[in-house]
């Protein structure tokens, strides 16, 4: 059974006048527990599938639906990590990463999970400093921060390392996959970065204008090796499912 | 009704231009006393102007305007308040007055052609049409400018108007400051300031407007065997000098029974509210004189 | 169907007002009946006493703010971003915001005389700090990554603050603007007290002062009716300046 | 430092009020020499007159303050983030607010009477606008991206208000409470020109009946200065509010 | 003769009541018409050194001066991508691009170098669009093309192709080693990206916690083929120089 099942999704903007069409007919299943990435040329459309599935844009046409494993509507509890940092200003950093974390949470129980959290992202001399007294990176690391601790089933992230520089990019994914293996989330993670896709997802979706163009599965076990022969296959397969323009693979 | 029933009485308190028995009544607390015995409070709320004063009759927040002027009872009344006027609160033509700065005008002649500000439709523009009338002006020959008293007092010794429309104590005050009278009342108006009463509070308790009447007599009489208590009094309310009231004090008659002559100057503030179109339908004097006192 | 929702609390308060008068629950006096009131209107209108005031205050209140936007508007961008203008002018200028204009009146009148200079510094007093302090806030607040994109640029100071901050600033300086309009209208009685011999303000205290509650009621109502027109067209005008605005607010049903 | 450059201008003006005076250039009666306004203030302060009506004043203005702002903050926040409110709520508030309260007393009196009710009224009718308007500003213009941050954790509609639109919107509101603070204290006259026996508007509209100008530049000043005392107060709790501003202007000298 | 030289320029904040030392000491030479990137991880002080030489930040300590070929001080014209793309709200795309655009520039040419701009960077057809209508990477596609527009004789770039695909990526890097040929422009280019940095730069500068640690010459013609033996061998040359992490190179 699938916990996310799209069907036809389209969305069209009003633009000077006309529209655009930024997704023209998606349609996918994505599996309890899987770690799905998505790649795609700027512009594609892969925002905009993020912002309908956590339900901040609705679609033109088509329709979608969280699902439990039995099969029945679920409220699976979703976290997004945006394209943008979009912290608060008036927050420290701390703050700003404990912004979603569960009330109910005992006081030990949140304190534990914000101080792991800084730990991971590396932030703990930042975590009195504001917004405006970090960097690029250590923002993102924030925002990216902020939805680990509130602890979601399903985790929609939009290049959330984007801004990152290789080292940590590379120390954040491997969190990231333990995270995945040890709690059991579901994953939806949009790169424009074929690698990266790669070397995180169980399954990578290649969009093109507005449309899904290919679906290739990764079968290696985490953690992967980057230069390992079977890597450097796979990413060569999404990179010619990308686009078959000769000059690019020079 | 009974008085039982009533258990607040406001009566307006107005301490302009100098009105001492008010003053001295409320010092003293003279409604309080009288009352006190019914269980009834007394409020006294300082609404000055008398526009301010019949609307909270109408509005039932007051039941005597203590201090109000002729053209403001008969405006009232005109246009649907229904009040009675029970008494003559003063008589005081020499307190309003038309002043001049400059030295070259001395009389209501010399206003020819001359801008002269005051408070419209009170008593001092009726006597300024008075005693333009009587050196045979028109009101016509002069530009008149609407504002109120301490106003035309700025404007006047700041050199934008010729002349002033100032009652009571501005005008011992501009004195000092190098104005001159050239022209009171005496002999134009009465200056007639009455005492009214919400028409229905004087029918279902007569007997509490007469106790109200007696504390007016009262604080008269106060004033006549204490004067120097009474200027201290009045100086420490106003923040006037002793000299000033002590000189001010003999303009006023505050003898409260309605004359034939307070009749005839009803009548003729009538006329004056009528004629300049200050006032639309047209009241019988009579109707709003209540002779309980008498 | 915008129109029509706008009218419905209007049109509530209209007939508790007929349905009171009717039934005689309102003091005629203190608040004529509306055909009375309709009456009066009729009246002023006919005999040509309506028009000709509301074109009077209607200048007024136009010159004041315009002449209130000229100094406010320069003086809040100086004071937003110049720490040194800000230091010098925040005392006295907070000292002045307090002060009641009903209080200045024979200051006034000795500086300005009884002409028309006074009555618009009656209208200036109310109007020029909504706009100045609105001003400060927007431009104060302005996005800085904005700022820094014209300073590297090598824009000149003005052309930042005409390129950059100003339009970033718009909604505050806007929501100044709109409150600045309504409080020169506010000011009309204040201003009109000081010898004036005609013009809205003038006309409800003349008709106060001879208890003509139901002219004081169409004053009321001009002004009214008058305030909301001009600030409908501020509107329509604030959404031709900024575009990119969809809507009065943004935010509208998040 | 910072508050000897923000008596510069009002020194200049003292000194040009003291000299202008002992050269007799103003007139005494309008404007009274310095050392005038002094004996009075000293012996209001004697006599135990002063204090009494700035406690008066004080309590109205804050009353009335505290009252506007339970009831304009919320609607603010209301017709800033809900459509259906804005087009009921828009017209006639808009209507209402170009009206001069002056304008309103027969009304007044009608509804509240003489008492402590109506004069708070004029003080909640100057105080309402800015403090409505600059609110729904603040939170229809606040950033949507941050309010998406918090729809997409889920996020009840208080918690979305509370946690983001309110803080974001802070300087916008802040301009707003200062604004309506002052507006508050303006209202004093016209407030206290309704059945008042204390208060420092009353003392200056008696004062000026008295003609005791000095007595009314007493009254001035102590407006004035208490209003920029409690400004200064708001400007600190706002700093404390909000640290993360750490000045009053964030572009100063940008 | 450089046309930047920078020495031992130092930079603290206060932070938390106490300093943060984000630049402790970088000196550096920067010659006439030539391509530097910078590297570094996440909040090693990349940003805040371009800040200083853009003028938004003043130095502790320090100093830097750019200079004429005959050694004078020089009012070169600067242009800065930043690191988010600081679009104005107000304006749409085209209006954004022309910017900075020399008013004194005829009509023809400023069309001109404006619908080259809007080409090069594949956004003709949102050139009416607002900022808040693109997607995150077409925005920084717009800052780039609005420094770009401005002309500048150095340009300063901080992470400009962060937000963007591969193979958007991949184009831009090549249109802008043209721009860099044709015009002989100065670039400093920030990135985290060690592959950008060795196709990009003629000499890669490795910065760490506020220090200049490697400053590598890359003698590799343009444009470069990425897949070549030397450039496998200088990129690792820099990877080696920024961390001896043997984690990260499997
Ligand atoms: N205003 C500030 N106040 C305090 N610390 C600051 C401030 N600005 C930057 N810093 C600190 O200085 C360090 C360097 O920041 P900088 O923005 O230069 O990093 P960077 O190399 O650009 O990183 P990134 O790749 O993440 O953008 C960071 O640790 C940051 O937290
Ligand atoms: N509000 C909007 N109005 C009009 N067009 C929009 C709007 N939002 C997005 N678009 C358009 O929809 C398309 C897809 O945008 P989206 O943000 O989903 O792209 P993306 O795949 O995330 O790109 P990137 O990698 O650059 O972030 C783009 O062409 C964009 O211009
Ligand atoms: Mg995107
Ligand atoms: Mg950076």
């Amino acid at each position: 059974m699938p916990i996310i099942k799209i069907d036809n999704l389209c969305k069209s903007y009003r633009l000077n006048g006309g529209y655009f069409h930024a997704l023209q007919g998606i349609s996918a299943r994505i599996e309890h527990g899987s770690f799905v990435t998505i790649v795609g040329k700027s512009g594609c459309g892969k925002t905009t599938l993020l912002k309908i599935l956590c339900g901040l844009k609705t679609p033109s046409e088509g329709s979608f639906s969280f699902l439990k494993e039995d099969g029945s509507p679920s409220a699976a509890k979703i976290g997004v990590v945006f394209q943008e940092a979009r912290l608060m200003p008036w927050m420290t950093v701390e703050k700003n990463m404990a912004f979603g974390m569960d009330k109910k949470l005992s006081k030990d129980e949140a304190h534990e999970t914000l101080e792991s959290s800084l730990q991971m992202l590396n932030l703990q001399k930042f975590r009195k400093a504001y917004p405006s007294q970090i960097s690029g990176g250590m923002a993102q690391r924030v925002a990216l921060g902020r939805t680990l601790c509130a602890n979601p089933d399903v985790i929609l992230m939009d290049e959330p390392f984007g801004a990152l520089d290789a080292f940590t990019r590379r120390n954040l994914q491997k969190e990231l996959t333990e995270i995945f293996l040890d709690q059991a989330k579901t994953i939806i993670f949009v790169t424009h970065d074929v690698d990266e896709a790669t070397y995180l997802g169980q399954r990578v979706l290649v969009m093109e204008e507005g449309t899904i163009t290919a679906d290739l599965p990764v079968d290696l076990p985490y953690p992967r090796a980057t230069l390992s022969e079977t890597f450097f296959r796979i990413r060569e397969e999404i990179l010619s499912a990308i686009l078959l323009d000769d000059e690019f693979k020079k | 009704a009974l008085s039982e029933d009533v258990k607040e009485i406001g009566i307006t308190y107005v301490k302009f231009p100098l009105n001492v028995p008010a003053i001295i009544a409320y010092k003293k607390n003279m409604f309080e006393n009288e009352f006190k015995q019914d269980g009834i409070t007394i409020t006294h709320p300082e609404l000055t102007s008398g526009p301010k004063q019949t609307q909270a009759m109408a509005a039932g927040s007051v039941q005597f305007a203590s201090v109000l002027g002729a053209s403001s009872a008969i405006i009232a009344k005109s246009n649907g308040v229904d009040l009675k006027i029970i008494a003559v609160f003063a008589r005081a033509p020499k307190a309003f007055n038309i002043m001049a700065l400059d030295k070259s005008i001395n009389s209501v002649k010399d206003l020819k052609n001359k801008i002269v500000a005051g408070p419209k439709g009170t008593v001092l523009h009726q006597m300024l049409y008075a005693a333009l009338l009587k050196e045979g002006l028109t009101p016509s020959d002069i530009k008149f400018v609407n504002m109120s008293i301490p106003q035309a007092r700025a404007a006047l010794m700041s050199g934008n108007v010729s002349a002033a429309l100032v009652a009571g104590p501005s005008v011992p005050v501009m004195e000092t400051g190098g104005c001159h009278v050239i022209a009171n009342g005496e002999g134009l108006i009465q200056g007639l300031i009455v005492v009214a009463v919400d028409n229905n509070f004087l029918k279902e308790h007569p007997d509490l407007v007469k106790r109200y009447l007696d504390v007016n007599e009262k604080s008269a009489k106060f004033m006549k065997d204490n004067p120097e208590e009474t200027f201290e009094i009045v100086a420490k309310e106003t923040n006037l000098t002793i000299e000033n009231v002590k000189k001010m004090f003999p303009w006023y008659d505050y003898s409260s029974a309605i004359t034939g002559k307070d009749i005839k100057d009803l009548e003729v503030t009538q006329e004056f509210l009528l004629d300049n179109g200050m006032m639309k339908n047209k009241i019988n004097i009579k109707d709003i004189i209540s002779n309980i006192n008498q | 169907m915008r129109i029509i929702k706008s009218l419905i609390i209007p049109l509530i308060f209209f007939t508790f007002w007929c349905i009171g008068s009717a039934l005689g629950s309102f003091n005629e006096f203190l608040l004529p009946s509306p055909l009375k009131v309709y009456a009066a209107g009729l009246e002023l209108l006919q005999n040509g006493v309506l028009l000709p005031n509301i074109y009077t205050s209607l200048c007024r209140v136009l010159i004041g703010f315009f002449i209130t936007v000229a100094f406010a508007f320069p003086l809040g961008i100086l004071v937003g971003l110049n720490r040194r203008a800000q230091e010098l002018l925040i005392a006295p200028l907070d000292f002045l915001r307090h002060i009641p204009p009903l209080a200045l009146t024979p200051l006034l009148i000795l500086w300005c005389g009884i002409g028309e200079a006074s009555k618009l510094s009656v209208i200036i007093l109310a109007t020029f700090f909504p706009i100045f302090l609105n001003t400060v806030n927007g431009v104060s607040h302005c996005d800085s990554k904005l700022i820094e994109v014209g300073k590297v640029m090598g824009f000149s100071h003005t052309a930042i603050i005409g390129r950059i901050i100003l339009p970033a600033s718009m909604p505050s300086i806007m929501t100044g603007l709109r409150l600045g309009l309504g409080f020169s209208w506010r000011a009309l009685i204040g201003a009109e007290l000081l010898a004036a011999a005609s013009g809205l303000g003038y006309m409800i205290i003349d008709a106060e002062q001879f208890s003509r509650t139901d002219i004081v009621i169409v004053g009321i109502l001009s002004i009214g009716i008058l305030g909301y027109a001009m600030d409908l067209a501020f509107l329509w005008i604030s959404k031709r300046i900024m575009p990119w605005q969809k809507e009065f607010t943004t935010n509208a049903n998040y």
